[in-house]
């Protein structure tokens, strides 16, 4: 194996390499800005060198630094993780040009995924589904036939433009003589040009997507699907697997979809090919991710297997230790991405000084964290905290584990989206598996809560005795003016047992 | 004996304290009480057993203001003991005249919605805000006009900084 | 399922059933000491009452008052947990006579099994293997006849007496005779009776369990074993899961001697039958546990069965989900018990206040945890802090997930027994599977710890930087006099950032 | 500029430390210098980068003896300034003359196993404390003879409560 490797990335991704790395015995390097060598990623590692400020231009995303680091330290690898170069072909070639394994696919199938327009004739050539359509369509008459053969509802698109646009949605062919005319007379007014071409519609569209492992002697395999539709503002939040919604027939069909899709571009390692599925169970390729997920966590709960272990394994050049035939998918597990923002408002990030912070453990929890009590959430980077998964004989265990968990976890000092998972994970609607892409942002977020308030007593206790504990310690003197009594000195007090005295 | 006035979104309540003993208090709201025994943690969560129900209370306040987080719900509660009324008068929250659109946080100016002269209701977006990989809009506080944009695409942005106003 | 239950228990296995009732909704109630009201269960209960003192003879072990706080709360059914009334079944059946289900076995199951010389009786009855032995041995002819019945090696017993007097072990039929003289003389003059009598000698003892569980409608499986050898003192300290030691076919024959026990005394619930498994991996019964273990978590790691959850479903009188067929070993499970001990100054138990606490996380770990940071380790109670388990594919990925859990491990204020672990789990005789119930008192802790010092230089360094700080501190005058500067207070003062300001 | 010496075991040790900048140290260690970014963090651990290598550093203090904790394994070093050292004399850490065997914690005695009169070596169980559910020996800390017992078995102890002494 790889005497010593270098993450060059940070947070919760790169803990979650070193500890693999740590039960590997694998030494690691790791880089950092000048924001960051007070994170949990710098801590944990085995070497730690800072290259550059902090914005990750001119630090996590300068190729030419990592590759010295990689190089004065004696690194042998370097892991991207997700995000800063984990999709640059690029870096990818720089690497195997210096010397060093890049742990990830070869440039050469980074690139064919990275466009998506050679992504989609890759994946035409090899079998795999794409939203079908028809070529422009001149006539009424020619738009009846083709779109007859494809069959509806269909989404009629202009060719130039976008935007929403000119787009119409037609359910039968009664409505189709109508749409065309209008759409081609809103493509001319708008683009200038009335070419018209129709797609068939995905309605209720789910983002599921399939795992899939390759090595470099030819074995590829897929680790079963990730149902990724909860999103705010196309973010995943919530992901869970398997997904509540595909049969086995579908996910058989899938699977063998993903394989084949990073066989056509003889992928290694570790990646994810994305599908939108329809509410008739079709699917078609939407994109590859040519690198580890946000979300792998809830794949490995469900398998067992150590994705980051196998993308190193493979690295080094070694045959999966597994077939497709020993694959089996065991439970349901489910994750919740917990981000430093505020649900009550608008999700704006709330970064700052993590003054507590209690994990919740248990059976069936795992969290993946990147930060630590006393953080300093720095304002540079994205605001994941920590990914909190939860896995269960079946989907029910896994979200009432996840549901006890998120009641759990402690974060103080800044906000974070716990409450919102917890509402979402409360839904009759999530419950249930009746949901698409567009449930947050169209069903979840946009009705209005009900304040059902089953603590409002409790509540209104607290406040009271909040108050009454802030009028005793004034009447003490043992804080100074109103203007410099911010929350802040006073949970410092709190924190000092000030406030045990007065109880 | 101390008194308190409670106010939750439009509802009213009268409240009084009386410490028992170390820990140990009995609260009444509205004339109804109950023995709370509560302890402060040093992670700074509240901890209460109300008549034999525990709670674990998370908390931040601005003001008179409590914001707390109970079994995965939130509450926002204010509570002014009867000095502080006195001084405060009807104690109404209504945000009324010149308001400054401040950036909440350090960021970079995607986009400017709002010019000169528009008319706005509270909540529109105003302008868009990056930071932390995420954009974030920022809405006019109340209904009223844009009277300053100060804003401008692209600009870098302190938390602080007057982006704009509006009356 | 019922409406709500009481724990009559504390510390961390309270918190492991809070946990399973609140992902089932039922509402905990809990029962605590004066000792106790900043305890963990405390804060995490739906409702708390307290019933007593400190000393567990005047609360947790105080029957009637929980019975009363039970009725007087609602709750339907009480779960002993482990230690404290868990195995008293007189306590079971003041449960039944005031309307309460005990959650657990029967109090006729309990009574037959917690009697040793009862619970020998029915496993004989049973046909469940004891350590075989002979009658009393008159002469030496009946000895070599019964003896060699019996099989070598032997150990020869006086009936009398106890404390390894006139004890000798006899490997094969020459050294009988003179064994046997001796071993009836040094018995006559130590206990005045010179009966001596014959048992299989077990060699390399391992403390192997079974875990059974069984519904009240007659459905009885096990779910394989636990390695619990691993033992301080005959106190078990690491356990695993499956046992590295025996081969499948001992596995088949434990777990039907297990149910076969647990059968013979119409067991319902949760139990574990114990063994003593020799070199030639034969095994006898120890004693039958009819209550939960401390050591559960491995077997629901490689089960995926919530074994509190079961306790629950059997005791409201529902049938086990799953049958025999249905379990399966998935991968490997170990877990370390978190003692507040000094391992260094002889495991002396080191209570006080836990001044910072950093769990560990990521893939394959589970925490179960009872204190918290700012949490005062009371001294009236076990010293249990948490329990720690790892699983992975097999047991190496196990062990070194385990390894890097223990080195993220933060507690400070109080000494525990992590670098024991550590120490433990990097021993050669342990990767390799090679110990017995001796291993630790005998090999392990008996052989001088041959310091390699690896870090020496960092730590050299790190003493330096502390000195130096410490000076700084005082040459400024931030802290008071030499005798009242104790490393708490100063502790307290790296915690208000003062350190950091001389940083 | 800051001189120490540090005593590991029977090894000793001279140390300097100069502070270059925030969290940025130069110690030499017996003439060897290194480069220490080092940050204390508020859980009490010490993060330092020596080189290029982290090192997590757990730690305590008894006077000037540090007990470190670095990838599981314990260290103890003394380090002591000059001016300490020299008001110390010899700064030998042998235990010498009439030794009071004190509880350690709360507990109970459940044997005595020392009478007036014993030969003990450091090392050999004086009494046996029960506390925590646990058996605790309590062991002489020097070679010699037991001069006192004052421990019964079955007594209920508070700490240091003094037990037994050994001369």
């Amino acid at each position: 194996m790889f005497k010593k490797i270098l993450v060059a990335n940070r947070g919760e991704i790169t803990v979650r390499i070193i500890r693999a790395c740590r039960e590997m015995d694998i030494p690691v390097v790791v880089v950092y800005s000048d924001a960051d060598r007070t994170a949990l990623h710098v801590r944990y590692a085995d070497e730690a060198y800072c290259i550059g400020p902090a914005p990750s231009v001119e630090s996590y995303l300068v190729a030419e630094r990592i590759i010295e680091v990689a190089k004065r330290s004696g690194a042998e690898a370097i892991h991207p993780g997700y995000g800063f170069l984990s999709e640059n072909y690029r870096f990818a070639r720089m690497c195997a040009d210096e010397g060093l394994v890049f742990i990830g696919p070869s440039p050469e199938a980074m690139e064919s995924m990275g466009d998506k327009v050679s992504a989609r004739d890759h994946m035409e050539a090899a079998g795999v589904p794409l939203v079908p359509g028809t070529p422009p369509l001149r006539t009424v008459e020619e738009a009846r036939r083709l779109v007859g053969e494809l069959g509806y509802p269909i989404m009629l698109k202009p060719s130039a433009g976008g935007g929403g646009k000119g787009m119409r949605v037609v359910t039968s062919e009664e409505g189709l003589d109508d749409a065309f005319t209008s759409a081609q007379s809103e493509a001319r007014s708008s683009f200038g040009d009335d070419t018209i071409y129709a797609e068939r519609y995905v309605s209720k569209p789910r983002h599921v997507e399939i795992q899939v492992l390759a090595d470099t002697h030819g074995n590829t395999v897929h680790l079963f699907e990730r149902e990724c539709s909860i999103q705010r503002r196309h973010q995943k939040v919530i992901e869970e697997a398997p997904s509540p919604f595909i049969s086995e027939a579908t996910r058989l069909a899938m699977g063998e979809a993903a394989v084949q899709a990073a066989r056509s571009v003889g992928y290694a390692g570790a990646g994810t090919v994305e599908f939108l599925v329809d509410d008739q169970e079709r699917f078609y390729f939407l994109e590859m991710n040519t690198r580890l997920q946000v979300e792998h966590s809830v794949t490995e709960l469900i398998t067992g297997v150590d994705l980051v272990k196998m993308q190193l394994l493979v690295a080094y050049g070694e045959t999966l230790p597994f077939t497709q035939d020993d694959l089996r998918i065991a439970g349901a597990a489910v994750e919740c991405r917990i981000y430093a923002e505020d649900p009550d408002r608008d999700f704006m990030p709330s970064p700052g000084k993590i003054t507590a912070l209690r994990a919740p453990g248990g059976p069936g929890i795992r969290d993946d964290i990147g930060v630590y009590e006393g953080y300093e959430v720095p304002l540079y980077y994205d605001p994941l905290l920590s990914k909190l998964s939860a896995w269960g004989r079946d989907r029910p265990e896994a979200i009432g584990r996840m549901r006890r968990a998120l009641s759990e976890y402690v974060i103080e000092g800044i906000r974070t989206n716990i409450p919102f998972h917890q509402r979402v994970l409360r839904h009759p609607d999530f419950l249930a598996g009746d949901f698409d892409t567009k449930f947050i942002d169209e069903r979840f977020l946009a009705t209005k809560r009900t304040s059902s308030c089953p603590d409002s007593q409790p509540a209104l206790i607290a406040a009271t005795l909040l108050a009454y504990w802030r009028d005793e310690e004034s009447a003490r003197g043992s804080t100074s003016s109103e203007g410099a009594d911010t929350m802040s000195s006073w949970r410092v007090a709190a924190r000092q047992g000030a406030l045990r005295r007065l109880g | 004996m101390p008194k308190y006035v409670l106010n939750q979104g439009s509802d009213q309540h009268k409240a009084e304290v009386v410490r028992q003993s170390e820990g140990l208090y009995e609260v009444s709201i509205d004339g109804a009480s109950a023995e709370v025994d509560a302890r402060m943690f040093e992670d700074g969560v509240l901890s209460m057993i109300v008549e034999g129900r525990c709670y674990e209370v998370h908390f931040s306040r601005e003001g008179h203001e409590y914001m707390l987080l109970i079994n995965g719900e939130h509450y926002e509660v204010t509570a002014r003991n009867h000095r502080v009324r006195a001084a405060l008068g009807s104690g109404s929250k209504m945000l009324v005249g010149r308001q400054v659109v401040q950036a909440p946080m350090p960021g970079r100016v995607v986009r400017v919605l709002a010019s000169v002269g528009d008319e706005v209701k509270a909540g529109d977006t105003l302008l868009v805000l990056e930071a932390m990989k995420m954009e974030n809009q920022l809405r006019s506080p109340i209904d009223g006009h844009v009277v300053e944009v100060t804003a401008v695409a692209g600009q870098v942005v302190q938390p602080g900084h007057k982006l704009a106003v509006v009356e």
